[in-house]
C-alpha cells in the first residue's frame, strides 16, 4: 500500500475498561464508525459498543474441515481400491471402517489451521509496522493496563480540533494524534 | 468432604466462594504482567536456571549418542526379541503420549467449561504438551528397523507406485499423532500473540523487540482482533477437544486392533483416555510445583490450582480402576480362555511384579490419598503423587505391552524380556531432552498467559456509572 | 517507545510467507523428478565399455542375430552374455590386430573374463525371468529399444518398478507374435500395414508359443506367404533381425488356419493375451512374481 | 525342472571332465583353463594371504576379489563363483548397503545403485544354462550307512543337498547331518594348504616323502594307519592292496560314534517295519537321527504304518536310557538307567521263549514288572509280525537278545532280516576298533611306530581318555595328519593335509541296504584337499591312479552289461543295479541256530555269553551315559553353523551340550538348571551345564559328545565342553561316575519356554505341580496338540473337531465377504504330527534353501534365532514319565492373516494363489506383524545377521531367494521360489502344474514324509485329499485366521493294560 501521509487518528487513553465502553458507546451513538478500541485484553463490551459482532472465522473453519476430510478419504479410497488394489489379511479394498480414521484427523488439522491462519488473515496480521505505534503512550499502555479508543481520520465526520475536543468529554488519561 | 475448615480471615480463601482463590489478592494489570515479564526479560539468569540447564542437556546428549548407536547397529541393541518385538520404544511413545494429553485438556477442554482457574497454568501445560509429543514422535521413528525409510509412511507419488496400507494403525497413529503436534503447535503459539505482543511492548534490549516483535506479527489489542482471536480459540478449543480424545483413542487402537488377547479389548480406548489425562495432570504437578516454588508464584498458581488437578486425577484415577476392574470381570466373564489365562499370567506369571507395581502406584496410593483436602493442597504431599502416578502409569504401559507379548497364543513360543542399557539411555534421555525443551520455553516466553489472567483480575470488572460513583 | 519496524516490513511479512509455501512447493516437485531422472535410472547412458562394442554394427551391419550371443534367452532368466570364445569365432579371423579388439585377445590367451560394466541392471531383490517374457510375446525391442541402432548399448529405460507395472498392468499393449521377438522394428499393426493371425486350437501340452501364426501379408491373396505359413516351425534367423521380413513360425499347415486380420495393436494384444494364455492383471502385479 | 532333463547332464559332466583332466576337475570349462597361460592361482593367492586370520583374513580376500587376476584365477578353479552376475555376491553387497547405511537415508526411494560388473566365461560349458540348476545323485559317506543323495548345482556350486527320490533305502528322505553337510563343505574355516611343521608343503612333496618310507621299509613295518570307519569299498580294496604290498604296516580304524558297537563288528541287521505290527525298542534311538544304522529306511516305514490309522497302526514300545524322540513317539515307554536295560532285555527275552540263558536277579518295581509283562503278552500275540530293535549304544547283549527274540518269535523272515550274518558285513572292513586303538597305542608307547598316518580323524580330541593318545602320539616319529579341518590332530602332526570333501572327490560307499552309491564331486576341491584314496594310492605301484580310476576299477566285475553303459546309469541313478545285501529267508528256530554259529564264526557275541546276562549297577550309583551329539554327531560337524544353531530333539538346547538329568534327580542334587557340574568318571573330570530332559531316567546323566573343540573353527571352538575327556575304553557307552556342584552359572540357550505348571498353587491349590504349563495349555483349553487313541478315534473319526474349543468357524463367520480364490492354483500344506518325529531334517533344508541366516549364541538365548520352520514339543502329563508331542511349525498362511492388516506399508500381502508373502524390500521393520502373529513364526533381523564377508559362504547360498538385510522382517513363504520356477516351466508348456511337481525344501527332507504341499484347488490333490481327512484341523483355528497349513491329528495305538490313566485328549480346564 502506498505510504499515506498526515494523521491517522486521534488516540484516547483510559484507565479503566469501563471508562473506555461508556466512551465507545457515546461515540458509536454519536455516529462515529472509522474507530477502534485497544484493550490488553478481549473487553467484549467494547467490541458491542462500536457494533462489532459477529466475523467470518467460524465459515472457514468450516470449509477447511470438511475439505481436509474429504480429501484424505478419497485419497485413501484411490490407493487402496484403484491406485494398487492387493489382498490384504482377505480384508475388502474398500475397507472404509479404516479409512474414517486418517480422514477424521485431517478434518480437524484443516479445519485447525483454517481456523489459526484464517483469524490471522482477517486482522491482517502480520502488520509489523502500525501508525499506532507511533503514538507515544501506546506500546507502553495497549498490551499492558491502559485501554484506547481511536477516531480514525477516514471518518467522514473526522475533524482533529473537533474529534479531540469530542474525546476530551470523556476524561481520559491523555489525548494524541497519532501520525501515519 | 472438606477436612479443612474455613477459617473467615484466611487470605487465601475467596469470602464469596469459600473456595481457594484462583488468583491471591491485591494484584494488579501491571503488577502481573511484570512479574510474568520479569522471568523473561531479566537481564540475569538465575544459577539455578543454568545448573539444571547443563544436567538436562547432558541427558540430551546421552540421548544423542543411544540414538546414534541405534542407526548404526540396529534395533538389536535393545532388549527386543521375539516374541516381544515391541518394547521401551512403545511404551515409552504411549507414555509420552498419554501425558500431552493433560495439556490439551486443560487448555481447550476447561476453556470450553469456562474453568477461569486454568488461565494460569494453560500456557505451561500446553507447552508441556508440545514437548510430550516431540519425545513421543522420536520412538515411533527410531523404533523401525530401518528408519531412513520412514518416508515409506506417507502417501508420496514414488517409483514404486505403492502405497501405505490404510488398514493398519500405525497409519492411523502417522495421521494422528502428526495432527495432534501440528494442532497444539498452533493453539500453543496463537494464544502466545497477544503476550508476545506485551514482552514485544515491555522489552528493552532492540534485538528482544525484534525477537518479539517478529513473533508477534504486529499484535497491537484492536478490539476487532480480539473478537476474531476469541473465535479462533474457541473453536481451535472445540476441535483440540474431540483431537485430544481421538489421538489416545487411536493409539489405543495399536492395541485394541491385534488379535493379541490382553490387547484385543474395546475397552482400551476410553481408559486409555483417561490414563492419559491422569498422567497429564500428574506431569502437570510435577512441573507446577516447582516452578512456583523456584519463581515465586505461589500468587498465580496457588493452592486451588494444586486442589483441582488433584481432583482431577482422582477422578479419572478411578476411570482407570474401572478399566483394570473391567479386564479382570471380562476375563472371567467372557469364559474366553485367551482371556482367562491372559489376566492370570497378567498377574501371577513371570512378569506378575509389574502388574502390581502398577496396582500399588495407579490405584493404592493415589485413590486412598487424594480424597483428603488437606493432603490434596499439601505441596510436597501433591509432587510425591504426581510422581507415583507417573511411574503406575509407565507400568501401566509396561504390563499391556510386555507381558501380554511374552505369553500369547502358541506356548511353544513364550519368551520373556529383558532391556538393555540402550533402552534406558534413550528413555531417560527423552525425559532430559523434555527438560532442556521446558527450560528453554521458560526462560525465553511468557510462561503464563497474561491476557487471560488479566480478565481474572478484580479490574476487569466493569461496574456501571452510578456504582463508580458510589465508591 | 517508537516503532519497532520499518514501514517496508510489512510486505517484507508477506512476501516471506508466499516465497516459503514456493519454495516447499518447488523442493517437492524437484525430488520427485530427481527419482526418475537419468542420473538415479542411468537411462540413456553409456558405460565405459573395456571394448567399444557396437551392437549396431553386429546387429544392423552384419544381421547377427540376437540368439547367436545371447543364448539362454530363451530357456533361462538370463539371456546371457556371450563368453570370449564367441567374439573370436569371428575375430580369429576377421580384424585380428585392430587395437580395439585387444582386450577380447587378452581374455582369450590368459583366459581372464573381460569386465564389462552392467548396462541393464535392476536391484538384486528383483527376480525378472527373460524366457517367460521371450516364450509369451514381449520383443526384445520392447525394454531394449532398437539396439540395432544403438553404437553403444544404453538402457532405453528406467526399469523401474513403475515402469514394469505399466505393461503388467496392461501387458496388451506390447504383445506381438512369438516370432517378432527379435524383430527390431516391429511395427504394430495399424490400417496401413494390418497383420493377419491364425489360432491353431492349442490342446494342452503343445507351447503357447507356438499357438498362433502371423503374416504381414494377407494370406488370402499372396501365396508366398502361403509358404511362409507353412515353412516348419523353429524360428527362421534371417526373420529375427532383418524387421521388413514377412517371416513368420506358423506351427501347422495353412489350410486349417482361419487368418484374422488386426489393424490395432489393442486387438491385436487382446487376441495374443487370450492366445499365448497371459496371465491376468491380478496375477502380474501379484509381488511374488519379481520379489522373494 | 524335470528330473529326467537335469539327470542326463548329471551323467556326462563330472565323468566328461574327469576322463581327460587328471586334476579331477568338476567341469570342462576349467579344463580348458587348464590349459591357458601362467595365470595367477589360487595358491598363489593363499601364499599372499598367509598369516592373515579370522575376519581379517577375509578382508583381505575381499580387496584381491576385485583384482581381475583373482577373478581370473577364481574362474579357473571354480567357475561359479566367477559369475558373479548371476552370483548372489552383488545382490547381497547391494542389500548390504541398502540395509546397513545411513548414507542412503535420504534416497532410499530412488537408490543410484553403484556400478555392477559382469564377468562372462572366457569359454562357458556347453550344457551350462545359466540360471537353471543341475541335479547330481551322489551319496553321503556315512559311518552308521551312506545316505543317496541327489545335489542341486547352480553353475556348478553345489547349493541344495537332498535324499535322492528315487533311491529304494530313503526314496528322498534325509537328515540333519546330511543337510548340514553343504554348510560343512563351504566352511570358511577348513584347512587350506598342505603344512610340514606348519611351513607350506606340496601334496606331491608329502606323497614323496611318505613313499619312500614306506618302500625304504620294504614289509612296511613301522607305518600305522589310524583312519575313521572305512565307508568305502574302494578304500578298502586300496587298503587290502597296500597290506598285500606291505604286510606290516598296521591300520586302525577309530571312530568314537561307532567303536565298540555291533556295527563296528559288520552284525548287519535289516528290518522291515512296514509289516510289523508291534516294535519294541531296547535303548534303540532310530527315530531320531542317522545316528542309528538305518535310520531313514525305519523311520519311513515306521510312518508308513501310522498314516492311515483307519487300516490299523503299529505301536511302538521304547525301553531307554535317556530320552529320545524315539522313546518320546512311543505309545509306551519305559525309562530305565542304561546298566538296567541287558538285564530287561534277558527278561523279555526269558519271557518270549528264549531260555538258553539264566535272567540276572533285580528288583523290578512293579510298574516295570507290569510293563515288561504287557510288552511280553504283546509281542506273543503277535509273533512274526513284531520287531525287536536292540540300542547302538548298549551292552552287545543287548543285541545279541534281540535278535534271539526276533527268531524265537519268527520275525525273522518276516519283519527282520540277518543279511549281516550271512552275506556282506554292514561296513567294509569290520574289526574291533577299541581293540585296534589300544593295540596301536600299546606299539606307540613301545616305540614300535615309525611314521603315524592319520586319516580323517581326530584322536587328539576324541580318544578315549584312559589311553592317554596324546601322550603316546609323541612317541611317533613321524605323524601325517588328513583332514578337513586344521583340528586338534592337525595341530599336533607334523604333515597336515586338507582333506577334500564328499562333494568334491570321488569315491564309494553303501546305503544301509547295502546299496553301493559312487560319490561324485559336484565342484573342484576349494582349497585342493586330497583323500584317503589318494593316500593309499600313493603307496602302491601305480600312484597316479586318481580316485575316479580306482572307484572305476573297484565296479568293473560288479557293474553288469557294457561297463560305460552301467557306470553312467549308476552315476546317472545314484547307485548300482542289484548291490543292495542279498537278505536270506531264514527263520525262527534254524534262523537262530545259524544266527547263533554266524556269529560264534565272527566273534560277535558278547562277552560273558551264553550265561551271565551283566546285572545292573546299584540302583543309587550314579550313571553317565554318553551318546553322539544329535546336531554335530561326534565333533566333526562343530563348525557347522546351522547344526550348532539347531535346536536339539527334546531338549531344545542350542550351540552347547549339557549334563542331561531327570527333574528329580535335578531337585535331589539341589541343582536348578543351567548351574555347573562337575562330572568326574575314573581319573577324568568336566565342567558342564546341567540341564533336565522330561522322562530321563533318575541318577544318571546324559552327556552328547563332540563339543569342547578347542580348533573347530570360528564357530565350533569353545562351544561346550569335551566329554571324551570322561569316555574310557572299558565303558564306552555308559559308565558309573560322580558329580559335584560348582559355582556359577553356564548361559545355556534353549529355544523353547518351559514351566512347571503352578496355577493351582496360586489360589493354594497344589495343582498339577508336576506337569508342563506349555502341554497343559496346548492339548488342554487351547486345541492346538489334538489326539486320540486308536480305540477312540475309530468310536469317533471326528473327534478333533468335537468340543467346544475344537470347532473351527464356518466360512462365512466374518464381517467381510470371503475374498475369492478361484485361481487355478490356492496353495496349502498338511502336516502329519503322526508320521513327524521331530528330527530337524527340515529345519537344516530349510536354512539352506532359503539362506537362513546364523545369528550365534548370544542372539538365540535371547530368542532371535532366525528358523523359519521350528519343531514345537509339548510334553503331555507328568514331566517324570511324559508323552511328546511334535508340531512342525511354520507360517501357517492365514487367508485372514492378522500380520498383514497391520503391516502399514503393505509390506506383508496375499497372492491371488493364497500365499502370504513377505516382500523383504518394502519392509521397514515395525515387528508389528511379528506381535500380531497368533503363531509366532516371522522372524526379524534385529541386528545385521546375514554374512556378507566370507567369500565361501557366499558360493553356498540359494540365488534364487534375497538375503535379507538388517531391521526386515522374514518368515516361511512355501518357498515361492519354486512355486514361480514350476510356474514359468508350465506356462511356457501351456498347462497346469502338476500335483507334487512343486515341493517344499522341508517336505523334500522329511524321512517319513509328513509334510504334504500342494493345490486345494485340485479335489484329486495329495494335499486336498489329506485336508479332508476328519483328523485333519487348524491350529488355534477359533481365532478364524484361516491357516492355509492343516495338522493331521494323532492318533495313538495304546495298549490298554499300560493305559494308566485314560489318555486326556480333552483334559479337563488346565
Amino acid at each position: 500500500m502506498p505510504a499515506r501521509e498526515g494523521t491517522y487518528g486521534l488516540l484516547a487513553e483510559f484507565d479503566t475498561p469501563g471508562d473506555l465502553v461508556r466512551a465507545a458507546r457515546q461515540a458509536h451513538q454519536d455516529g462515529w464508525r472509522r474507530m477502534d478500541c485497544y484493550t490488553p485484553y478481549p473487553v467484549e463490551e467494547a467490541a458491542e459498543a462500536i457494533g462489532f459482532h459477529r466475523n467470518k472465522v467460524p465459515l472457514l473453519t468450516l470449509i477447511g474441515g470438511l475439505l481436509g476430510g474429504a480429501a484424505m478419504f478419497a485419497l485413501q479410497t484411490w490407493i487402496s481400491v484403484l491406485a494398487y488394489p492387493i489382498n490384504v489379511a482377505g480384508r475388502p479394498t474398500y475397507s472404509w471402517p479404516a479409512f474414517i480414521v486418517p480422514a477424521y484427523e485431517w478434518t480437524i488439522l484443516w479445519a485447525g489451521l483454517s481456523a489459526a491462519f484464517g483469524m490471522l488473515a482477517l486482522n491482517g496480521l502480520p502488520a509489523l509496522y502500525h501508525p499506532l505505534f507511533n503514538a507515544p503512550n501506546f506500546r507502553d499502555g495497549a498490551t499492558t493496563d491502559k485501554f484506547f479508543l481511536c477516531l480514525e481520520a477516514l471518518d467522514p465526520k473526522f475533524d482533529l480540533a473537533e474529534a479531540k475536543a469530542y474525546l476530551q468529554q470523556f476524561h481520559p488519561n491523555s489525548v494524541v494524534e497519532v501520525e501515519y | 468432604m472438606a477436612t479443612r475448615e474455613v477459617k473467615p480471615n484466611d487470605p487465601a480463601i475467596d469470602p464469596a466462594t469459600g473456595e481457594f482463590r484462583v488468583i491471591a489478592p491485591g494484584q494488579t494489570f501491571r503488577s502481573i504482567t511484570e512479574k510474568i515479564v520479569r522471568i523473561v526479560l531479566t537481564p540475569h539468569t538465575p544459577m539455578g536456571w543454568f545448573g539444571l540447564f547443563t544436567v538436562a542437556g547432558g541427558g540430551a546428549v546421552m540421548l544423542l549418542v543411544a540414538l546414534t548407536w541405534l542407526f548404526l547397529k540396529g534395533v538389536g541393541i535393545w532388549g527386543i526379541t521375539q516374541p516381544v518385538a515391541w518394547g521401551f520404544a512403545i511404551i515409552n511413545f504411549v507414555w509420552w503420549i498419554g501425558i500431552g494429553h493433560a495439556g490439551t485438556l486443560i487448555s481447550a477442554i476447561l476453556l470450553l467449561f469456562k474453568q477461569g482457574w486454568r488461565n494460569s497454568i494453560s500456557r505451561f501445560a500446553e507447552a508441556m504438551t508440545i514437548f510430550a509429543v516431540a519425545c513421543a514422535g522420536l520412538f515411533p521413528l527410531v523404533h523401525m528397523g530401518r528408519p531412513w525409510l520412514g518416508y515409506w509412511l506417507f502417501p508420496l507419488p514414488f517409483t514404486m507406485t505403492v502405497w501405505p496400507q490404510f488398514r493398519s494403525p500405525l497409519m492411523w497413529d502417522v495421521f494422528a499423532v502428526s495432527t495432534y503436534a501440528t494442532i497444539s503447535v498452533v493453539f500453543w503459539y496463537i494464544g502466545m500473540v497477544p503476550d508476545l505482543a506485551t514482552m514485544r511492548d515491555r522489552a528493552q534490549s532492540k534485538i528482544a523487540q525484534y525477537f518479539y516483535g517478529m513473533l508477534s506479527v504486529g499484535w497491537r489489542g484492536s478490539i476487532r482482533h480480539w473478537m476474531r482471536y476469541e473465535t479462533a480459540s474457541l473453536l481451535l478449543a472445540g476441535l483440540a477437544t474431540p483431537l485430544v480424545l481421538s489421538v489416545h483413542t487411536v493409539i489405543s487402537f495399536d492395541f485394541a486392533v491385534a488379535v493379541l488377547p490382553g490387547w484385543h479389548t474395546t475397552i482400551f480406548p476410553p481408559y486409555f483416555v483417561a490414563g492419559a489425562i491422569y498422567s497429564g495432570f500428574a506431569m502437570v504437578l510435577t512441573l507446577a510445583i516447582p516452578l512456583r516454588k523456584f519463581y515465586h508464584l505461589e500468587q498465580l498458581v496457588t493452592e486451588r490450582h494444586i486442589d483441582n488437578c488433584g481432583k482431577v486425577m482422582l477422578a479419572t484415577g478411578f476411570i482407570v480402576a474401572y478399566g483394570y476392574a473391567m479386564e479382570a470381570f471380562m476375563a472371567w466373564y467372557s469364559a474366553n480362555h485367551w482371556e482367562a489365562f491372559t489376566f492370570w499370567n497378567r498377574a501371577f506369571g513371570p512378569m506378575g511384579w509389574s502388574y502390581w507395581v502398577l496396582i500399588t502406584c495407579n490405584l493404592a496410593i493415589p485413590l486412598t490419598t487424594l480424597w483428603s483436602r488437606k493432603l490434596r493442597t499439601n505441596i510436597a504431599f501433591m509432587f510425591f503423587i504426581s510422581i507415583v502416578v507417573n511411574t503406575g502409569m509407565w507400568f501401566e504401559r509396561f504390563v499391556i505391552v510386555v507381558t501380554s507379548l511374552t505369553r500369547d497364543f502358541l506356548p511353544s513360543s513364550w519368551g520373556t524380556y529383558r532391556a538393555t542399557k540402550w533402552d534406558y539411555m534413550t528413555f531417560v534421555g527423552t525425559l532430559a531432552f523434555f527438560t532442556f525443551l521446558f527450560l528453554l520455553f521458560v526462560r525465553l516466553l511468557p510462561m503464563m498467559p497474561m491476557n487471560e489472567i488479566r480478565m481474572l483480575l478484580p479490574g476487569a470488572k466493569i461496574k456501571p456509572k452510578v456504582a463508580e460513583a458510589a465508591d | 517507545m517508537a516503532q519497532i519496524f520499518d514501514r517496508s516490513s510489512n510486505a517484507l511479512a508477506r512476501m516471506s510467507i508466499v516465497l516459503t509455501g514456493l519454495i516447499v512447493i518447488a523442493l517437492g516437485v524437484t525430488l520427485d523428478q530427481l527419482q526418475r531422472s537419468p542420473w538415479v535410472t542411468r537411462q540413456g547412458q553409456r558405460a565405459d565399455q573395456p571394448v567399444p562394442f557396437s551392437h549396431k554394427h553386429h546387429v544392423q551391419g552384419l544381421g547377427l542375430q540376437c540368439q547367436y550371443c545371447h543364448t539362454t534367452v530363451e530357456k533361462s532368466s538370463y539371456a546371457g552374455i556371450p563368453p570370449t570364445r564367441t567374439c573370436m569365432n569371428c575375430h580369429a579371423q576377421i580384424w585380428t590386430n585392430a587395437q580395439l579388439l585387444e582386450p577380447v585377445r587378452q581374455s582369450w590367451y590368459t583366459g581372464q573374463s573381460i569386465p564389462w560394466i552392467k548396462v541393464h541392471d535392476l536391484p538384486d531383490y528383483v527376480y525378472f525371468s527373460h524366457e517367460i517374457h521371450v516364450n509369451k510375446g514381449i520383443g526384445c525391442e520392447t525394454c531394449h529399444g532398437r539396439v540395432d541402432e544403438m553404437p553403444l548399448m544404453y538402457a532405453q529405460n528406467t526399469l523401474q518398478m513403475e515402469w514394469c507395472l505399466g505393461c503388467h498392468r496392461n501387458p496388451a499393449k506390447n504383445l506381438r507374435p512369438t516370432s517378432q521377438i527379435y524383430n527390431m522394428d516391429w511395427q504394430e499393426p495399424a490400417e496401413d500395414h494390418p497383420v493377419w493371425c491364425a489360432a491353431a486350437d492349442n490342446k494342452p501340452g503343445v507351447p503357447t508359443a507356438e499357438s498362433v501364426s502371423c503374416t504381414t501379408k494377407d494370406p488370402a491373396s499372396s501365396p508366398e506367404s502361403q509358404a511362409a505359413l507353412t515353412s516348419p516351425a523353429i524360428p527362421v534367423p534371417v526373420s529375427m533381425t532383418t524387421g521388413t521380413s514377412t517371416q513368420m513360425t506358423p506351427n501347422q499347415s495353412a489350410a486349417t488356419l482361419e487368418a484374422q486380420k488386426f489393424t490395432s495393436q489393442d486387438a491385436l494384444g487382446h487376441f495374443l493375451v487370450v492366445h499365448y494364455k497371459i496371465r491376468t492383471p491380478k496375477d502380474l502385479t501379484s509381488c511374488e512374481v519379481c520379489h522373494r | 525342472m524335470s528330473a529326467e532333463k537335469s539327470k542326463s547332464s548329471a551323467v556326462e559332466k563330472p565323468v566328461g571332465s574327469e576322463v581327460n583332466d587328471a586334476k579331477h576337475n568338476a567341469n570342462p570349462a576349467a579344463v580348458a583353463q587348464g590349459a591357458s597361460s601362467e595365470p595367477m592361482t589360487l595358491e598363489a593367492v593363499r601364499r599372499e594371504l598367509k598369516g592373515a586370520k579370522g575376519k581379517e583374513y577375509w578382508r583381505s580376500l575381499d580387496e584381491l576379489a576385485n583384482t581381475p587376476e583373482f577373478q581370473a584365477a577364481v574362474e579357473r578353479e571354480f567357475p561359479a563363483a566367477a559369475q558373479e552376475w548371476v552370483d548372489p555376491v552383488s545382490r547381497r553387497g547391494f542389500l548390504r548397503l541398502m540395509g546397513a547405511s545411513m548414507a542412503l537415508a535420504g534416497l532410499a526411494g530412488c537408490t543410484k545403485q553403484p556400478d555392477e560388473p559382469i564377468y562372462p566365461y572366457v569359454k562357458a560349458p556347453e550344457d551350462l544354462i545359466l540360471g537353471k540348476p543341475m541335479y547330481f545323485a551322489t551319496a553321503h559317506p556315512f559311518s552308521t550307512g551312506a545316505v543317496p543323495l541327489l545335489v542341486k548345482s547352480d553353475e556348478f556350486r553345489p547349493i541344495k543337498i537332498d535324499g535322492n527320490p528315487e533311491h529304494a533305502y530313503n526314496h528322498g528322505g534325509s537328515d540333519p547331518y546330511s543337510q548340514g553337510t553343504l554348510l560343512d563343505l563351504y566352511d570358511p574355516d577348513r584347512s587350506q594348504h598342505v603344512t610340514y611343521r606348519g611351513e607350506n608343503r606340496e601334496w606331491e612333496e608329502f606323497a614323496e616323502a611318505l613313499r619312500d618310507k614306506v618302500t625304504s621299509t620294504k614289509d612296511g613295518s613301522g607305518i600305522y594307519f589310524l583312519s575313521a570307519a572305512i565307508t568305502s569299498p574302494t578304500l578298502a580294496r586300496q587298503w587290502q592292496e597296500v597290506q598285500r604290498a606291505y604286510p606290516k604296516a598296521m591300520l586302525a580304524q577309530y571312530e568314537p560314534a561307532i567303536a565298540g558297537t555291533f556295527l563296528e563288528k559288520g552284525f548287519n541287521v535289516q528290518y522291515d517295519l512296514s509289516q510289523a505290527d508291534v516294535i519294541v525298542s531296547l535303548d534303540a534311538d532310530f527315530l531320531s537321527g542317522a545316528a542309528y544304522p538305518g535310520f531313514h529306511k525305519l523311520v519311513r516305514d515306521y510312518a508308513s504304518r501310522r498314516k492311515q490309522p483307519e487300516n490299523g497302526m503299529n505301536r511302538l514300545y521304547a525301553v531307554e536310557s535317556t530320552t529320545t524322540t524315539t522313546g518320546m513317539k512311543a505309545e509306551h515307554r519305559l525309562g530305565l538307567r542304561a546298566s538296567e536295560i541287558p538285564a530287561f532285555a534277558a527278561a523279555l527275552a526269558q519271557a518270549v521263549g528264549v531260555t538258553y540263558f539264566n535272567p540276572p536277579v533285580y528288583a523290578w518295581t512293579d510298574e516295570q514288572k507290569k510293563f515288561l509283562e504287557a510288552v511280553a503278552k504283546d509281542l506273543k500275540a503277535n509273533a512274526g509280525k513284531s520287531a525287536v530293535i536292540p540300542g547302538l549304544y548298549q551292552d552287545p547283549w543287548v543285541a545279541q537278545l534281540a535278535m534271539d527274540m526276533n527268531n524265537a518269535l519268527r520275525n525273522t523272515g518276516a519283519t527282520v532280516q540277518m543279511a549281516g550274518h550271512s552275506t556282506d558285513p554292514g561296513v567294509p572292513e569290520p574289526t574291533d576298533q577299541l581293540g585296534d586303538f589300544k593295540s596301536l597305542v600299546a606299539d606307540l608307547n613301545a616305540g614300535r611306530v615309525d611314521w603315524l598316518i592319520i586319516l580323517n580323524a581326530n584322536p587328539i580330541y576324541d580318544a578315549p581318555a584312559d589311553l592317554d593318545f596324546a601322550d603316546a602320539f609323541n612317541k611317533a616319529n613321524v605323524v601325517a595328519h588328513l583332514g578337513s579341518h586344521y583340528d586338534e590332530t592337525g595341530h599336533q602332526a607334523h604333515w597336515h593335509i586338507p582333506a577334500a570333501h564328499y562333494l568334491e572327490s570321488w569315491s564309494d560307499a553303501r546305503a544301509y541296504d547295502g546299496t553301493v552309491s559312487i560319490v561324485q564331486p559336484m565342484i573342484d576341491p576349494l582349497y585342493g584337499g586330497r583323500t584317503a584314496h589318494h593316500v593309499f594310492q600313493a603307496l602302491l605301484n601305480d600312484p597316479m591312479v586318481s580316485p575316479y580310476d580306482a572307484v572305476r576299477e573297484t565296479w568293473k566285475p560288479v557293474i553288469k552289461g557294457d561297463f560305460e553303459t552301467g557306470w553312467r546309469k549308476a552315476l546317472h541313478d545314484g547307485w548300482i543295479e542289484g548291490t543292495a545285501y542279498r537278505l536270506d529267508i531264514v527263520s525262527g528256530i534254524e534262523g537262530m541256530a545259524k544266527s547263533l554259529e554266524e556269529a560264534k564264526s565272527k566273534n560277535l557275541l558278547p562277552a560273558g555269553w551264553p550265561s551271565n546276562v551283566p546285572v545292573p549297577t546299584p540302583k543309587d550309583s550314579i550313571e553317565i551315559i554318553f551318546r553322539p551329539d544329535p546336531n554335530i554327531y561326534d565333533g566333526r560337524w562343530a563348525n557347522v553353523g546351522w547344526l550348532q544353531e539347531l535346536p536339539k530333539p527334546v531338549t531344545s538346547l542350542s550351540w552347547d551340550n549339557a549334563a542331561i538329568v531327570s527333574g528329580a534327580t535335578l531337585s535331589k542334587w539341589g541343582l536348578e538348571e543351567d548351574d555347573i557340574i562337575e562330572i568326574s568318571v575314573g581319573n577324568g573330570r568336566v565342567k558342564a551345564p546341567v540341564i533336565v530332559a522330561p522322562g530321563h531316567p533318575d541318577n544318571s546323566v546324559t552327556v552328547y559328545l563332540g563339543y569342547g573343540r578347542e580348533f573347530a573353527g570360528r564357530v565350533g571352538s569353545g562351544q561346550g565342553f569335551n566329554a571324551y575327556l570322561i569316555r574310557n575304553t572299558w565303558a564306552p557307552f555308559y559308565a558309573t561316575g560322580a558329580i559335584r556342584k560348582l559355582e556359577g552359572k553356564w548361559g545355556i540357550a534353549i529355544t523353547k519356554s518351559h514351566f512347571q505348571d503352578q496355577r493351582g498353587a496360586t489360589f493354594g491349590e497344589q495343582g498339577h505341580g508336576n506337569n508342563s504349563l506349555e502341554a497343559d495349555e496346548a492339548l488342554g483349553e487351547r486345541g492346538i496338540i489334538r489326539y486320540a487313541t486308536l480305540d477312540e478315534f475309530k468310536a469317533n473319526p471326528n473327534f478333533a473337531h468335537e468340543g467346544e474349543r475344537y470347532e473351527t468357524p464356518s466360512r462365512d463367520t466374518s464381517l467381510f465377504p470371503n475374498w475369492p480364490y478361484n485361481e487355478a492354483n490356492a496353495w496349502a500344506m498338511s502336516i502329519d504330527m503322526n508320521s513327524c518325529t521331530g528330527c530337524n531334517a527340515c529345519i537344516i533344508s530349510c536354512y539352506a534353501e532359503n539362506n537362513i541366516a546364523v545369528v550365534g549364541k548370544q542372539q538365540v538365548r535371547i530368542g532371535r534365532n532366525m528358523q523359519w520352520l521350528r519343531i514345537d514339543t509339548y510334553f503331555e502329563g507328568d514331566l517324570a514319565a511324559p508323552r511328546a508331542h511334535f508340531q512342525p511349525m511354520n507360517c501357517q498362511h492365514c487367508e485372514n492373516a492378522p500380520c498383514e492388516q497391520v503391516c502399514p506399508v503393505g509390506a506383508t500381502v496375499h497372492t491371488p494363489e493364497g500365499l502370504n508373502m513377505m516382500v523383504y524390500n518394502r519392509c521397514v521393520g515395525t515387528r508389528y506383524c511379528s506381535n500380531n502373529c497368533p503363531y509366532k513364526v516371522r522372524r526379524f533381523n534385529f541386528l545385521l545377521y546375514s554374512d556378507y564377508e566370507t567369500e565361501s559362504l557366499k558360493l553356498m547360498r540359494n540365488p534364487d531367494v534375497s538375503v535379507r538385510s538388517r531391521g526386515v522382517m522374514e518368515k516361511c513363504n512355501y518357498c515361492v521360489q519354486r512355486i514361480n520356477a514350476a510356474k514359468i516351466e508350465a506356462d511356457k508348456e501351456n498347462r497346469n502344474i502338476r500335483d507334487g511337481e512343486i515341493v517344499t525344501a522341508c517336505q523334500q527332507a522329511c524321512p517319513a514324509g509328513a509334510i504334504v504341499f500342494g493345490n486345494i484347488n485340485d479335489p484329486n490333490s495329495r494335499v486336498s485329499k489329506l485336508r479332508a481327512q476328519q483328523r485333519s484341523y487348524q491350529v488355534i483355528a477359533d481365532q478364524n485366521a484361516r491357516p492355509r497349513t492343516q495338522y493331521l491329528a494323532e492318533v495313538l495305538n495304546v495298549n490298554q493294560e499300560l493305559e494308566e490313566a485314560p489318555v486326556e485328549h480333552a483334559p479337563a480346564k488346565g
